[in-house]
């Protein structure tokens, strides 16, 4: 992400807090620069010790595709492609990572193909999950 | 209550921002606190100097000025945002040898930091997405 | 309680019909922007499926407000009429969102 | 549009041709600045005499809708509402002004309601008027 | 003959439903950006109504194109075997404009 | 062949200006001339001189501007959209009295005319539309 080198001004302290953060994906990588923003707003709550999930729903669930070799263009010809800063989250213990499982069967994609940490839930649960966080931020 | 507005949309170029705005301008009427207004993704275009509208229409970017500096509000924008889209102020402008800044005053560069932050010091935390 | 705003038009965009299966019993959804669009479904054939959901949801205590400006700007008023929608001013939603434990936004 | 006033460095000439411009619009006003420069493009080229035409299918019906008394958000707040400039088309030589029936009736637009100079079309015409145009812009 | 260029999701816009019933026998489509998921409309049940327009438009001689590169660049490459789609570069794109009488942007 | 390239995108916030740039290259090395890009809407942002990006990413504007002065291309950005997005060259800067100028040099600004103009001129046009 290069945010730690670029945001020298970025200063990130731990917060003492029990609220949770959920981080609500909605949109692609790469069509759009807000897939990009939700994992860089899940990074910086990381960061500061906050506890932090991200939940990928409807196009969303593109984010999750393994695809960490591919070329890319534009603003992801850092080398790092988006699937390799989804692999990264837990490292800035960023998780669970929930992906709607209707979601995914809606787009056809192969489950096989997932990034490992992604968690699968039923559709119901997505609800459930919106209400039982303390915070919620959609992208 | 202590309310944070996130705004994610340029002005003039879709309807979030006069919608954040026009919120804003409710929320203090109403006599809630504004814990912080912060700007991200393409509402980093809100606190730049340099636009430039017609006499007679309404002006985006000294209208949040006014009303930032009337309430005193603490108004950020996100600094990785804003360097992505060309919007600095004088520190960045000088550090990255930039041929000027464009930052109006009332608005300050800050980090994601701050947007967590005001998630969690505020009671209601409301977001006005782009129309992308 | 959840209040879920909305602010694409559902005859371009899902975001309607991707919001509306994730609203709770007792949650509120306001339209705003483009999204006022959407007080169409009551009158327009075509949105059955949306319209269905929407009368399956108010069933459940969920409560459907439009922002009352957005749709005068887009001469919408007529629209009003017999809606499912209860339009609020600027004022209204701010009293929505304090009254909501938490803000969803659908963009 | 107070295009004039503003651009004073936008030189407006005639231009001596044969092809004809199609704008298609397919945006909602207000929600977007796209259906404000759909139009500002027809009437630049309206100014300078090229035979101009407006196609408003999908969202861009919408655009349409007679509304010119209304108080309006933002941009808008000129005094000009988007309907106000759609009715002073013609007067800058732009025309027709052709709304896609099924685009109007699938949203329940009351017809009644359009701007006077609009001109419903049935939807099969809709491709023999994209393919009669020399040049098509689309917004 | 008309080339039709496609760049929003069919998941999440009208965008390429909007665009199939204005295209004419002969035309091409070309899906770029986001607008390249709507590949799977071939193998996702939940597209069959765009699925079905496709496959009657190829009978009329509408050629079907994607851009490879954004294909890649989502890790959709497995997509593409079966596919109604034929994948093209950058410079057959360019080629695509060059063989069209004109250009139509869907987005 | 003549083409001509209407970008309706910023950089980084979508991919309309990246897809524009490489079909540019691409047309150019298949032998084509480019007639004008224009630059309307978000677009304008691709002529901004202070977007400032990390050092080992692409930098948008400055490869235009590379393409541009290369190849000798009339690179023309929309005046009215520029203005009310901020991107300002010298002489409109001094006249609305705004403190900085941030129009990169290859880019010109100029009135919807030269769209018109470059839709006439053009064997082949094409727009690269945003996200939104």
């Amino acid at each position: 992400m290069n945010q730690a080198t670029h945001n020298s001004t970025d200063a990130v302290s731990p917060v003492s807090t029990t609220k949770r953060l959920l981080v609500v994906c909605r949109t692609a990588p790469y069509g759009s620069s807000l897939a990009r923003e939700s994992l860089e707003t899940a990074l910086a709550a990381g960061a500061m010790g906050i506890n932090v999930a991200m939940l990928f729903i409807d196009e969303g669930v593109w984010q999750l595709i393994d695809n960490r070799d591919a070329h890319h263009k534009g603003h992801t010809e850092t080398g790092k492609s988006h699937s390799a800063t989804i692999s990264a989250l837990p490292i800035y213990d960023v998780g669970p990572l929930l992906a709607d499982k209707e979601s995914l069967s809606q787009r056809g994609i192969d489950l096989g193909r997932l990034a490992d940490d992604a968690e699968i839930i039923e559709t119901v649960q997505v609800i459930n999950i919106l209400n039982s966080y303390e915070i919620v931020l959609s992208f | 209550m202590k309310f944070s507005i996130i705004i994610l949309g340029a002005p003039y170029t879709d309807e979030a921002a006069e919608t954040a705005f026009r919120f804003a301008q409710a929320t203090l009427k109403k006599d809630h606190e504004i814990y912080r207004l912060f700007f991200y993704h393409d509402g980093v275009h809100n606190a730049s100097s340099l636009m430039t509208l017609p006499q007679d229409e309404v002006q985006p970017t000294s209208r949040w000025q006014q009303l930032i500096e009337e309430h005193q509000l603490d108004a950020v924008v996100c600094i990785a945002s804003a360097l992505r889209r060309g919007i600095l102020n004088k520190g960045e402008a000088r550090r990255f040898s930039k041929p000027a800044d464009n930052l109006l005053a009332g608005f300050k560069l800050a980090g994601l930091g701050e947007l967590v932050d005001a998630a969690l010091q505020s009671d209601k935390l409301i977001t006005f997405g782009p129309c992308s | 309680m959840i209040l879920h705003t909305v602010n694409k038009s559902p005859y371009s965009s899902q975001c309607l019909s991707d919001c509306l299966p994730r609203v709770a019993p007792g949650d509120a959804v306001l339209l705003i922007e483009d999204g006022v669009y959407g007080i169409n479904c009551a009158v327009s054939l075509s949105m059955t499926p949306v319209n269905e959901t929407i009368l399956r949801l108010r069933e459940t205590q969920v409560r459907f407000y439009v922002l009352r400006e957005d749709i005068k700007a887009r001469g919408l008023d007529d629209h009003l009429k017999g809606s499912l929608f209860k339009p609020v001013d600027y004022e209204g939603f701010v009293d929505l969102v304090g009254n909501a434990d938490k803000v969803l936004s659908w963009y």
